[in-house]
């Protein structure tokens, strides 16, 4: 994994299937990505009822359950969508990334210092400015931090030639004590005795959407991920980015400066991490607690991959995971299932996709 | 080296009373874009050296890769003693004792050279190292070559890497021998004592599989010869005609089936201008004393100038420091010093973007590799390298109708066959890729053109049509640069000729009738 | 007000003998006893559990119990938006009439008596602290411990280590620390964590004092009794019945936040656990000091931060 | 205060850091001999994990500890086997497939417990010692090291064989050479997917071994999770280590020393944040990348499927 070789991890099935297919098979490449995408997860329930049934519990139950309460009942899915808001960012960010052929892995270091920072700033700059200003700020600044915390990565990959998996693998370990240290020394509330940041009050975070409890992050979220598609598929910067991604010798070729396009990968994809800690913390939180670390990215990771780097896949395999994950903790608490389960069918879900997608790769290889 | 004169051991070679060790019966290999070997039937006799020649990509290293194990034929057989055999692997082709030197290294640079024997072993074996370089020392004095056995392969220059290769070939003690282009780093000396090993290993019964792109080498060890063009086995010269006819001959003999008629068919295609027009204008194009820094091939003093209008010819083995060059040219690669003027204006500050803003277009050899994203619709490669220029992105956002009007103008007017033009380029045959890089390149304000090697892999109408391009292209006024391997289409186009070799331009022929012969010789390092 | 169901919402399994097994016991009983229905949400970890709250706000818990530190945010925030009186721990000063209690339970009375009990059965004169983490309910437990040891034997020495940040099922990080204090030289070993606790306990089976005896275990919360091994001399153990009892009845009279709620040795929800490994002689003088506490003339402080715990410890090496 | 560093304590500080880098020792090992053959093994923790859960139930239902760390060994490997399948004979992205391995071990050995002892927590009793005549009675390092569970010796033995068959052996040449140039192995005549199976399956093995001697000396005890990311410690510090065997056992050690380090401070009575200390290593990793980062440090066809003949 030497240079800036980004076919070089393996991802050619994923990188065939983004470019779009000729308009006469259109319908058929339709049919088949549906097909693609359905497959494994219809599998992977079948896979997960399985096991459900050898615990003696019955799937229907459970899956009715997760539906019920991830989709159907009105606070169940607002939960689902709060929930998104953070997960759409950091699928953001890895879709820049990934298209750019960077393998960041330090996604969970970059959101949670980003988290951090914001819940430290947020509070203070609270009493000063009107909440829209401080809102606004702590964005500005959970995006700067979590870009900053992959600089370091950034450089020694653009210009050293450094593995960024390693790099930035290692970021998020120190990131997740510095963000201890930090809570713990530095931002700590003193009006109690827990160790956790001052708290941002209720009516100072991110608006809710009409008359429900969702936070405004999934619209961030949505513009975000939405944004991030249209970049990297319709833009010159976008385009200039994947074919660093899709073939850096290409990129050398047109002219394009590899190393530039590498930081800002970097930055755009760790900026969109931080981003997300600063929803996590101003559209639900409202404080960081010492050891807290939900390690979000480490779950989106292979979500994006399900999505093949598309936004809008992206967008539906995160309400997916939402669901359930929402769903998943009711549905195990009334089947008596413990709640372990979810992560159980997250890696049936992705092991089916991959077979899935060894499959097709042979029957179009075999229909040559 | 000088003189191409079969030994008396060739032209004596033993006659093949037995039957064949190999027999390629009929294989045909194709890949996505070219057919590499179409229906190839080739035998190769105990005790004799088979040379395959050909024009690069001609389908031998496919041959070869299909003896050796790595490739496996779409159609036809392969038998081994007469019997029906498949070489499945490369562990399997060892095991028939066919040991091959592969025209790119396989050597693995992290480990020491005695190390890079031991490979293949049995796994919980200690490999024999003192063993191993003795053995080592004895095979290379025997070929005339020195190698530190414990020297990390990484460390050593191309040459070595390929002397250390055929060593190994040497000591698996095979029963045939493949060598593809292992004297394309030798010295001469090195070739020489190469050959005379060949004929040794003949003596005691070995086959030798021998590619080669010099022709005197060829004569000088080969018993019998095979000629593939364009993937098809266009003749082979037996042992006892290539005895009767001599080298003055043979050479005329392979040289017509390698090229073809040349002359004949480029007349009765009224494609080649007899006699190109001098030009009288001031250079265009100016280089001088170009020199890149390279690990493999350094390139230094290169001067040359181009006029518009002219074609100037860069002819000379693959991988004689040529890509190095075009590179650099292009703003691809630093200068390690030099100067490059294009119409009086210094470019070898700028970057790519910038020599192309001025009309410097680079038209790439390497298609597939660089020249274009394989995922990426026809469309947006056709615009590689002017991504974010107006009219196409406005504000930096993709304008789908004239990106698409271009596209349908462009594979109109080059003839890309496609099925669209959000077809992925890397679905497309090899020639209609190329198509689309000259679209690509010879479109806009370009008035100086690099083609590095512009019809490498190509079908012969492919070849007609580019060579065309380059015509259309030097009189519509532009300065071109033609750098290619083949010397037929170098003397087609070319106004003058440069000839490179280890990385230095060894001389410049105006392309008159003398020139064939001049080049030629420049090429294999014959008058050199 | 009129009360058919409560919740509780514990961050880990409640099968772990100590936190959340207490807090979900107690509930169920405290709810049988007054007739309520009790929900519990148990394993639900440290991340977002504001879907759970509202979740069970809506399936018409009447009284949402937030059994951890981490939820003391939440909980609160949560409660007003659905109007649902919630109980939190470890943040006193959100008290709020019709809305918020806490009962930042401490053992911290039950922690001095085994800080005097400690003191009185080691024979090594070292006693040890280990803990996965540092709550402020652990900290109160683990200063009070050593202000009991210090008031039985002033030369004592008191041994206090971390496992590490959020270690809470690190098991091998609190056998390692175990075995380091108890190569230290304490022979009694007041433990704090939970699937790390297992790990402790288990350093203790396996390991001798450096004096050669055996090594004896304070547990805390709840009653391992029925997988001991013979190395558990007592616990710390918390019965938060009496507290969830009486949110129960406050909800229902309509009383609910007007004060936090708190356990102690006075009313039995805090005791120290009697085990075959105590002397008789020994269990009657705990029972007299006991009384002393109760009574006021043993006064037993609760410091919830950190540093009053570091401090403590800081200070006893060199008094010996 | 001086009473304070005893022998006794001492040797506990020094027993600590290698009980804690014991498994940090196997799982780098491991994954650097997946690395050495070209194979980006993020599936590691999940490998460690069962290793912890199988070796524990194994040790416990037998009592015998060996058994156990067999069955640690064949947990690993089950968890390897669906990445040899998927990665390295299919070709599928090794990323992906290790992330989801984790988590569904994670996910499965938590459901596990919770169905078989989450009512009894049945622990070990604890783990016999195979003292080394003449050494063992050395002060502090005597009883510290050389007084220890056998396997603690078989692991550190493991760094010498794995030296010794990176080194010496034609296996070691053929799992660099998978990891180099996996074309120039396959034309010497060497199966790479053979190869680098091998190296998976052996990676699982050495993880699995780690997991359970983390279960079973380590804590003497199973519980859920309860590997803590050691295994993406195992990932970095088999990255450090540029495959040398060696490199990996003194990061694993250097882990170990700075987690018993903590201990000592607070023992000690000084109080710093034991996230503080703990930042320690990887800081120190940083900088080495920072300082000597460069590209030759990777195998070159880390993380890549080989496919014969292609291009
Ligand atoms: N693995 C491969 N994948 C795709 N195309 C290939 C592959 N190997 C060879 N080709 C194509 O097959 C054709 C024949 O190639 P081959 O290497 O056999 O030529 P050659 O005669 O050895 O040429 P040279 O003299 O340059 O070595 C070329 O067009 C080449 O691009
Ligand atoms: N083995 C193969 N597998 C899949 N597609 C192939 C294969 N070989 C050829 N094709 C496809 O079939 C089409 C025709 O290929 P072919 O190489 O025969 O074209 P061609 O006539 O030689 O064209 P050109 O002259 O432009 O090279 C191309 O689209 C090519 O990509
Ligand atoms: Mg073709
Ligand atoms: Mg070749």
């Amino acid at each position: 994994m030497s240079g800036t070789g980004s076919e070089t991890t393996g991802m050619g099935a994923a990188g065939a299937t983004l470019a779009p297919g000729g308009r006469g098979g259109a319908w058929r490449e339709r049919g088949r990505l549906v097909v693609m995408t359905l497959g494994p997860i219809l599998g992977a329930l079948v896979l997960s009822g399985l096991l459900l049934l050898v615990l003696g519990v019955d799937p229907l139950a459970y899956y009715g359950y997760v539906v019920e309460r991830g989709l159907l009942s009105p606070y169940g899915v607002q939960a689902t969508f709060t929930r998104m808001g953070p997960l759409l960012l950091i699928a953001a960010g890895l879709i820049v990334a990934f298209r750019a052929g960077i393998w960041n892995l330090g996604g969970d270091g970059q959101f949670l210092l980003s988290a951090v920072v914001v819940a430290a700033l947020a509070p203070l700059l609270a009493p000063l400015m009107p909440v829209w200003l401080v809102l606004l700020a702590a964005l500005l600044v959970g995006a700067l931090v979590g870009a900053a915390w992959s600089l370091l990565p950034a450089l020694l990959k653009a210009y050293q030639g450094v593995n960024e998996i390693i790099t930035t693998l290692m970021m998020t370990f120190l990131g997740v004590s510095f963000a201890n240290v930090l809570v713990k020394l530095f931002f700590r509330d003193p009006t109690t005795t827990v160790p956790q940041t001052r708290t941002l009050p209720v009516a100072d975070r991110l608006p809710r959407l009409f008359d429900t409890t969702v936070s405004s992050g999934v619209l961030i979220g949505l513009v975000a991920i939405i944004a991030v598609h249209v970049v990297m598929t319709r833009t010159a910067f976008g385009l200039k980015l994947r074919i660093v991604g899709a073939n850096p010798r290409a990129a050398v070729h047109a002219g394009l400066n590899v190393p530039l396009l590498t930081v800002l990968t970097f930055a755009l994809s760790a900026g969109l991490a931080g981003l997300a800690g600063a929803v996590e913390i101003l559209g639900v939180q409202g404080n960081v607690r010492a050891d807290w670390n939900p390690a979000y990215s480490l779950t989106v990771i292979p979500l994006v991959f399900l999505a093949r780097f598309n936004g809008f896949a992206s967008i539906a395999f995160v309400f997916l995971f939402s669901v359930l994950s929402i769903g998943g903790e009711s549905a195990a608490r009334r089947t008596g299932v413990p709640n372990f389960f979810t992560l159980v069918v997250v890696a049936i879900l992705l092991v089916m996709l991959g077979v899935t997608e060894y499959l097709d790769q042979r029957r179009r290889a075999a229909g040559r | 080296m000088t003189e191409p004169a079969p030994s008396p051991e060739a032209a004596s070679g033993p006659p093949p009373s037995s039957g064949a060790i190999v027999t390629l019966d009929h294989v045909t290999k194709r890949f996505p874009g070219v057919v590499a070997n179409d229906r190839v039937a080739f035998d190769l006799f105990p005790g004799e050296v088979h040379v395959l020649l050909g024009e690069n990509g001609a389908g031998k290293s496919t041959l070869v890769g299909m003896l050796s194990g790595l490739q496996t034929p779409d159609e036809g057989g392969i038998l081994i003693d007469g019997r029906e055999a498949s070489i499945s692997s490369p562990a399997r082709a060892l095991e028939l004792g066919i040991g091959t030197v592969f025209q790119h290294s396989m050597l693995v640079p992290s480990l020491s050279v005695v190390d890079n024997m031991a490979l293949g072993g049995s796994w919980w074996s200690r490999p024999d190292r003192t063993g191993i370089a003795a053995r080592m020392a004895a095979v290379a004095a025997d070929i005339g070559v020195r190698i530190d056995p414990h020297a990390r392969v990484g460390t050593l220059s191309l040459g070595e890497q390929q002397q250390v290769e055929i060593v190994r070939a040497l000591m698996r003690g095979s029963r045939v021998l493949i060598l593809d282009e292992a004297t394309a780093m030798l010295t001469p000396k090195g070739a020489e004592d190469l050959g005379a090993l060949m004929r040794r290993l003949t003596a005691l019964g070995i086959a030798v599989v021998f590619i080669t792109h010099k022709l005197n080498e060829a004569l000088a060890f080969g018993h019998r010869i095979t000629v593939l063009r364009l993937g098809r086995k266009v003749g082979e010269i037996a042992p006892e005609r290539l005895e009767a006819l001599g080298p003055a001959a043979a050479t005329a003999e392979i040289i017509r089936l390698m090229f073809g008629t040349g002359d004949r068919k480029a007349a009765a295609e009224g494609g080649a201008r007899a006699v190109r027009r001098r030009v009288s204008a001031p250079p265009l194009l100016e280089i001088e004393e170009l020199a890149v820094d390279d690990m493999a091939v350094p390139v230094s003093g290169v001067t040359l100038s181009v006029a518009p209008g002219e074609i100037v010819g860069l002819a000379g083995i693959d991988g004689n420091g040529q890509k190095q060059f075009a590179e650099a040219l292009a703003g691809q690669r630093r200068l390690a010093a030099g100067t490059i003027r294009l119409g009086g204006e210094a470019v070898e500050r700028l970057d790519v973007g910038g020599r192309r803003a001025r009309g410097l277009s680079y038209v790439t050899d390497d298609r597939l590799g660089e020249g274009t994203v394989g995922s990426f619709p026809v469309s947006l490669n056709l615009l590689l390298k002017q991504v974010g220029k107006d009219p196409f992105w406005r504000n930096g956002f993709e304008r789908p109708e004239p990106i698409a009007a271009h596209a349908e103008r462009l594979v109109g007017a080059y003839d890309v066959r496609t099925p669209g033009i959000s077809t992925p380029i890397g679905k497309l045959s090899g020639g209609n890729i190329q198509k689309a890089l000259l679209a690509r390149e010879l479109t806009g304000d370009t008035r100086a053109v690099i083609f590095a090697k512009p019809t490498y892999g190509l079908d012969v109408q492919n070849i007609r049509a580019t060579r065309q391009r380059i015509r259309e292209a030097a009189d519509r006024g532009l300065a071109v640069i033609l750098i290619s391997t083949d010397l037929e289409e170098v003397l087609e186009l070319s106004d003058r000729i440069a000839v490179m070799s280890r990385g230095h331009v060894v001389g410049m022929v105006d392309n008159d009738d003398a020139a064939r012969a001049r080049v030629g010789e420049l090429m294999s390092g014959v008058g050199a | 007000a009129d009360l058919t169901s409560i919740a509780i919402l514990t961050p880990e399994a409640g099968t772990d003998y100590g936190w959340n097994q207490q807090g979900i016991d107690a509930a169920k009983a405290a709810g049988a006893a007054a007739g309520v229905k009790v929900v519990v949400a148990d394993n639900l970890g440290y991340g977002d559990v504001r879907p759970t709250l509202r979740e069970m706000a809506e399936d018409g818990a009447g009284l949402i119990i937030a059994h951890a530190s981490g939820y003391n945010t939440a909980a609160p925030e949560i409660g007003e938006e659905m109007k649902v009186p919630v109980a939190i721990v470890d943040r006193p000063d959100a008290k709020k009439p019709g809305a918020v209690a806490d009962y930042t339970a401490s053992g911290h009375e039950g922690a001095y008596l085994a800080g005097r009990l400690a003191a009185k059965m080691s024979k090594t004169g070292t006693v040890g602290i280990v803990v996965s983490g540092e709550p402020p309910s652990w900290n109160a437990q683990s200063s009070a411990f050593a202000e009991g040891a210090k008031a039985e034997k002033p030369g004592i020495a008191v041994r206090y280590a971390v496992i590490g940040p959020a270690a809470y099922s690190d098991a091998a990080g609190g056998k390692r620390v175990t075995e380091a204090l108890i190569a230290a030289g304490a022979d009694i070993i007041f433990g704090q964590g939970n699937g790390s606790s297992f790990g402790m306990l288990q350093a203790v089976e396996t390991n001798k004092s450096t004096g050669g005896g055996p090594v004896y275990f304070i547990d805390v919360i709840g009653d391992k009794t029925p997988i001991d091994k013979g190395n558990l001399l007592s616990s710390v153990v918390w019965n938060l019945e009496p507290v969830y009892a009486a949110m129960i009845k406050d909800v229902k009279a309509g009383s609910y936040g007007t004060h936090n709620y708190d356990i102690n040795l006075k009313d039995g929800s805090v005791k120290l656990l009697k085990t075959k490994h105590i002397p008789d002689d020994v269990w009657a003088q705990m029972e007299a000091l006991k009384a002393d506490v109760i009574s006021g003339k043993i006064k037993v402080e609760a410091h919830f931060d950190a540093d009053s715990v570091h401090k403590l410890v800081t200070a006893l090496p060199t008094a010996q | 205060m001086g009473a304070l560093f005893t022998d006794a304590f001492l040797t506990s500080l020094v027993l600590g850091a290698l009980t804690a880098g014991l498994p940090l020792l196997l799982a780098g090992l491991g994954e650097q001999i997946s690395e050495k053959a070209g194979v980006l093994n993020i599936g590691i923790e999940g490998m460690m994990l069962m290793g912890a859960y199988l070796g524990f139930v194994v040790a416990y239902t037998t009592g015998s500890v060996w058994l156990g760390f067999l069955g640690g060994a064949v947990g690993g490997m089950a968890v390897a086997l669906p990445m040899v399948v998927l990665c390295i004979r299919l070709g599928l992205n090794q990323i992906v497939i290790g992330i989801a391995l984790t988590l569904g071990t994670e996910g499965l050995t938590a459901l596990l417990h919770h169905f078989q002892f989450a009512q009894s927590y049945p622990r070990l009793p604890a783990v016999p010692t195979l003292p080394i005549p003449g050494l063992s009675e050395l002060p502090v390092i005597g009883p510290a090291l050389f007084d220890r569970p056998a396997i603690v010796y078989l692991a550190i033995l493991a760094v010498f064989v794995t030296a010794y068959v990176f080194r010496s052996t034609q296996l070691g040449l053929a799992l660099q050479a998978a990891g180099d140039k996996p074309a120039a192995l396959d034309a010497a005549g060497v199966d790479v997917v053979n190869v680098r199976s091998f190296a998976v399956f052996t990676t699982g093995a050495l993880a699995g071994v780690g997991g359970a001697f983390m279960a079973e000396v380590g804590a003497g005890i199973f519980v859920p999770f309860m590997t803590n990311g050691a295994g993406f410690i195992g990932i970095v510090l088999a990255m450090q280590a540029r495959g040398n065997p060696f490199w990996v056992l003194a990061g694993a050690l250097l882990f170990g020393a700075c987690l018993s380090a903590t201990t000592a401070l607070q023992v000690a009575g000084v109080s710093i944040p034991t996230d503080v200390i703990q930042m320690l290593p990887f800081a120190a990793v940083l900088l080495v990348l920072v300082l000597f980062g460069r590209r030759a440090s990777l195998p070159a066809a880390l993380g890549t499927h080989y496919v014969r003949g292609a291009r």
